[in-house]
């Protein structure tokens, strides 16, 4: 009994920290993201607004938040944090690094779906008359909608698994208690349980994905 | 008026350059229903394309009343072609997006109103008798209904020239005349231009006003079309007709 | 791998091989120091960086290494009884007095209430910093000696103090963020703190904490891992960690 | 022998279900060049899909060599297919590979050694006249060349039986009639069994020995091309011979 | 000077280490991660080889893996590293759980690639009598092989990124340089190096990727 209430006291918090930290990360990450990637789409020499010096420094943008590992993103962008949300601890501070590092993978998530969309449609919409904005927001993201569905699942539970990293400045998390109680301190019960609410969350952000993709996928 | 001088296109690969179009050169008046024939790969869609700058012209100029296409900014060909329809060979359809909304496109493109694009769309469906499809997406079509798709969005946004690149090549002949006659029409009405790439020699008898014979690359004749038939002087031209049976094979050699 | 690298030393080769696991600082350093002196004495040592508290122990446990030193004898103890293994020690090295810092007060008395406070997320070092905390008065503990406590463990909190767990790393990054920081000596160091006169507070030098290095049990009669503890508890080694770490690293034996 | 039985095709969606196929019933003679003609939507490609499986009818019977189709495994349907050549509609070519390698792809498919295939191929190249293409990708044709590709592949096996979904569609005249001559032949020497779907009057009556009629999912009607011609019974017939002047519209009302 | 030397001194065995570990880790992660994503594919309902069952399983099982924190990945599968590799500690020893977390992330990008693939193209193939198997290597990867090259770029900049995360175990390599010398131990200069060199890296991995993509994309 005492253990069941000590292992919600430990879980509801943790929970709900994940949620927040996961759900705000992840609409940061895609909406810059999405930018970043269509920039880098349209960019390209033979695509629809060709810059090749542009498509360089973003490349190099993007490529440059990939390398650096999460622990030395999270220090190297400390003043950014308490710049944007006041302090660099905690599990609002924390959805900075997490959107930072999720952002350029959400990049080239979305490179590679639009790259897929047939060059005929985007074709016909030049023949209309249609600007570049107008083929990027009526042609190129509904086309990819299913594909790009899924690259947002896939970010989802990638920035799920780094905001187990979230612990190291106190961010919390369900990853983080994983951690900290049933690796660190051996308290099984905790590791099991935490184990079990992310396979759930997994598996349902996976689920909820698939439909959606599948549901927006009329070919 | 299009007119078209000393154009031609000079396709880059890895393999080599191959030059589909050298040095064409057409009038094209205004409302006229022009006609271009060509064997398979002769470099019709290529000229087709360069007329709306969808490919670019190695060399050569394309002038839309006057104007040089080629000259043109990017926001400047974009307003052009607003007011040119294309009928695409292969369709080329928003396949997320309904039958309605396809043909709707050109329309949203153009900032019409919600109220405008319902009613033109609607009309246009009737016209090729699509209405049950409205809802369906591209692949629950059969491909006659693709290409009536097509040619309802290019004829959505009332345009003043009609490019087609083998817009009822999937069609019955019933439904391509219906087409025809709808094409005649708005050209009568409307005075439109129409341009129509075609293998059918029924079609180009039916409806075209003047005639291109496109071969490898050049204009081997270009007159009106009952001269045409009457003295083909290219191979190409020869060909078509006698393979429909208006040239006997015995005159064509 | 049932065996260690240093047990299977052929006889053709008078070096044997020593494999221990160490976290960064100081540990790894100091067995760097030591390297040479070893090497005089026929052991090869091969120091492995681990970056976590727990791999290093089932990998001695394992026999994937020798001996490792990173932890103190409270937390080897608690980690042997969970994981049912048996680690001992060999003897201790050095003790890391932890202290607290703070950019904001000059005096524990000034803490305001509800203020933030950042202590270690380790499990060797989280209770130890809220043991220290408990014996500067401020708060007090379900159990007055027990490492794996957590904040949760608070029974008294007089002044709301909100405790951040944050990896120990990152602790003297965070000074601008919170009112007082519970730091090991060697992060604080490393960026620039002195313990001695930075620090509100210390451990005291009768600290349990001293850092062993642990082996298997029934291996601190190993001839090899006997030589390693008489070189890590040399004179020279007591010099190196009185002038690298400036007096906030204490030799311990 | 292709016998047709009860066959009919309801395709379903979210938005309901729609039947394009309503008990079919045909019988297609060994060595007989098969036309089907019918309005846009009728179902000609739904019902030439279900003769090799690629669409399952929802119910009747599709029998090959007095084989159910419907009953086979999936290995056995494979089997049958490698003799059961297909021209897409929409060609259907692999995008990434050249011209070669798309119409080498049945006869890899079918294990047949690298010298036959290169001879074979090398020939149906020169047959549809796409000898200067053999290393060109699919996005660097024009629609026809894409189309011979499509016929190419379809006739890489030497399959027995041949189907034609608008196989003449995207030619010239010209070619289209070098590519029936090419159709006839090998039905001639080899007797294999052709069916076409055609819009082309002209391909009917060139190439077919017989005609089946599709209006809205049903045969309307099924005879030889002669009669057909004397005496089309339903509608669409009608309308398609009178388009292209075979029959007078006078007649036909 | 010897500040120049003792960098070099900890580079170049880190950047073998790195080097040594994302390639192995890649090679594995690909090779059973396109086994997946095929098999989530193509047993999907509507596929060419509808399994359900099997789909859900192997979805599961995927989504579990991807649920775990890393940490608690490596520790899982010591057993498995020691049956696999006799170590569960060391560069050789972090290559498995580097594949086995980075597995069913290629799985999920392998899957979305090949949904791209154009239906048509798959009917020609089963019309000609293709098997399941040809369907897969004929069909399905060449004509994905451009949107998969891109997905494999993004996997190996992951890896990359994970393999910092090696230093748990003893891996070693250059983001756990940076971690251990430019996080732990403060020192600047090494930081500076080794993110200096991993953004060197990660910018070579992408361009020749990207390099590869458009190299074999013909559409
Ligand atoms: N997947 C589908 N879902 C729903 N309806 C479909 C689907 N495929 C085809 N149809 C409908 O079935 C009918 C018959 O289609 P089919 O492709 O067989 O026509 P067709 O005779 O080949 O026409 P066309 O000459 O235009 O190619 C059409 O009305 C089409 O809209
Ligand atoms: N992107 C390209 N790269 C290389 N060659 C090309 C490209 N596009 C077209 N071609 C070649 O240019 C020639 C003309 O093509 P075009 O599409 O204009 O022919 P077409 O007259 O429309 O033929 P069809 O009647 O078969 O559609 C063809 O030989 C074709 O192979
Ligand atoms: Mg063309
Ligand atoms: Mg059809």
């Amino acid at each position: 009994m005492l253990e069941l209430q000590k292992l919600y006291s430990l879980m509801v918090p943790s929970l709900w920290e994940t949620l927040y930290m996961v759900l705000f990360s992840t609409v940061f990450a895609c909406i810059s993201g999405f930018a970043l990637g269509v920039v880098l789409i349209v960019t390209e020499k033979d695509n629809i607004m060709p810059m090749p010096r542009l498509n360089s420094v973003i490349g190099f943008a993007v490529n440059t938040a990939r390398s650096l590992p999460f622990i030395i993103l999270i220090i190297a962008i400390f003043p950014l944090s308490r710049l944007i949300v006041g302090t660099s601890i905690g599990s609002t501070a924390a959805i900075v690094p997490l959107s930072i590092a999720a952002a350029p993978f959400v990049a080239r998530v979305v490179e590679s779906s639009l790259k897929e969309v047939d060059k005929g449609v985007v074709e016909a919409a030049m023949a209309c008359g249609a600007t570049r904005l107008q083929i990027i927001s009526s042609v190129l993201l509904p086309e990819a909608l299913p594909s790009l569905m899924l690259g947002v699942t896939i970010t989802i539970i990638n920035i799920l698994g780094y905001s187990a990293m979230a612990g190291a400045i106190g961010g919390g998390g369900i990853g983080d208690l994983a951690i900290r109680y049933g690796y660190q301190r051996f308290e099984t019960d905790v590791l099991v349980a935490t184990i079990i609410v992310l396979i759930v969350m997994v598996q349902a952000i996976q689920a909820g994905g698939n439909m959606l993709s599948a549901k927006f996928d009329k070919r | 008026m299009i007119s078209i001088t000393g154009l031609s296109k000079v396709y880059s690969s890895s393999e080599g350059d191959f030059k589909a179009l050298s040095d064409i050169s057409l009038t094209i008046e205004d409302g006229e229903i022009y006609g271009i024939i060509g064997l398979s790969g002769a470099g019709k869609s290529s000229l087709l394309r360069c007329i709306n700058m969808l490919e670019r012209p190695t060399s050569g100029s394309v002038k839309i009343d006057g104007v040089d296409m080629t000259s043109l900014s990017e926001s400047q060909i974009r307003e052009k072609r607003k007011k040119i329809g294309m009928v695409f060979q292969h369709f080329n359809l928003l396949m997320n997006s309904t039958v309605f909304d396809n043909i709707a496109f050109p329309m949203r493109i153009a900032k019409k109103s919600k109220e405008e694009i319902r009613e033109r769309v609607e009309s246009l469906l009737q016209t090729v008798n699509l209405s049950q499809k409205a809802n369906s997406y591209p692949s629950q079509l059969s491909g006659g209904e693709k290409q009536r798709v097509g040619i309802a969005r290019a004829l959505a946004n009332s345009p003043d020239i009609l490019l087609c690149d083998e817009a009822t090549s999937a069609l019955d002949p019933s439904t391509t005349d219906s087409i025809l006659s709808l094409i005649r029409d708005i050209n009568n009405k409307l005075g439109i231009t129409v341009v129509i790439i075609t293998h059918e020699m029924d079609v180009i008898k039916k409806v075209c006003t003047r005639v291109a014979v496109l071969e490898k690359g050049i204009v081997a004749e270009e007159k009106g079309i009952k001269e045409l038939i009457k003295a083909p002087q290219s191979n190409t031209a020869r060909r078509f007709l006698e393979v429909t049976g208006d040239v006997r094979a015995a005159e064509a050699v | 791998g049932c065996t260690a690298k240093g047990e299977d030393a052929a006889p053709a080769s008078q070096e044997k091989t020593l494999v221990v696991g160490a976290t960064p600082v100081p540990h790894s350093e100091i067995l760097e120091f030591i390297k040479p002196q070893l090497e005089e004495k026929g052991i090869k040592l091969e120091i492995k960086e681990f970056n976590d508290y727990v791999t290093p122990n089932l990998a001695l446990s394992e026999g994937e290494l020798d001996a490792n030193f990173f932890q103190h004898a409270p937390y080897m103890d608690d980690f042997a009884a969970k994981n049912n293994i048996e680690i001992v020690s060999a003897g201790n090295v050095h003790v890391e007095p932890m202290a607290g810092y703070s950019k904001s007060i000059k005096d524990l008395q000034a803490l305001e209430d509800g203020a933030a406070v950042a202590i270690p997320n380790d499990p060797t070092n989280e209770g130890r910093a809220l043991l220290l905390l408990q014996s500067q008065g401020i708060i007090e503990l379900k159990d007055n000696a027990s490492l794996s406590q957590t904040p949760n463990d608070i029974v008294k909190n007089e002044k709301n103090l909100s405790f951040k767990e944050l990896d120990a790393a990152q602790l003297p990054r965070v000074l601008d963020d919170v009112e007082l920081a519970v730091i090991n000596t060697n992060y604080a160091l490393k960026a620039g703190m002195n313990p001695l006169n930075d620090s509100l507070f210390i451990e005291g030098k009768d600290s349990p904490y001293a850092n062993i290095v642990t082996v298997r049990d029934g291996d601190t009669e190993r001839e090899d891992i006997k030589t390693l503890m008489e070189v890590l508890n040399s004179e020279e080694v007591k010099k190196f960690i009185e002038e690298k770490y400036e007096g906030a690293i204490i030799p311990a034996f």
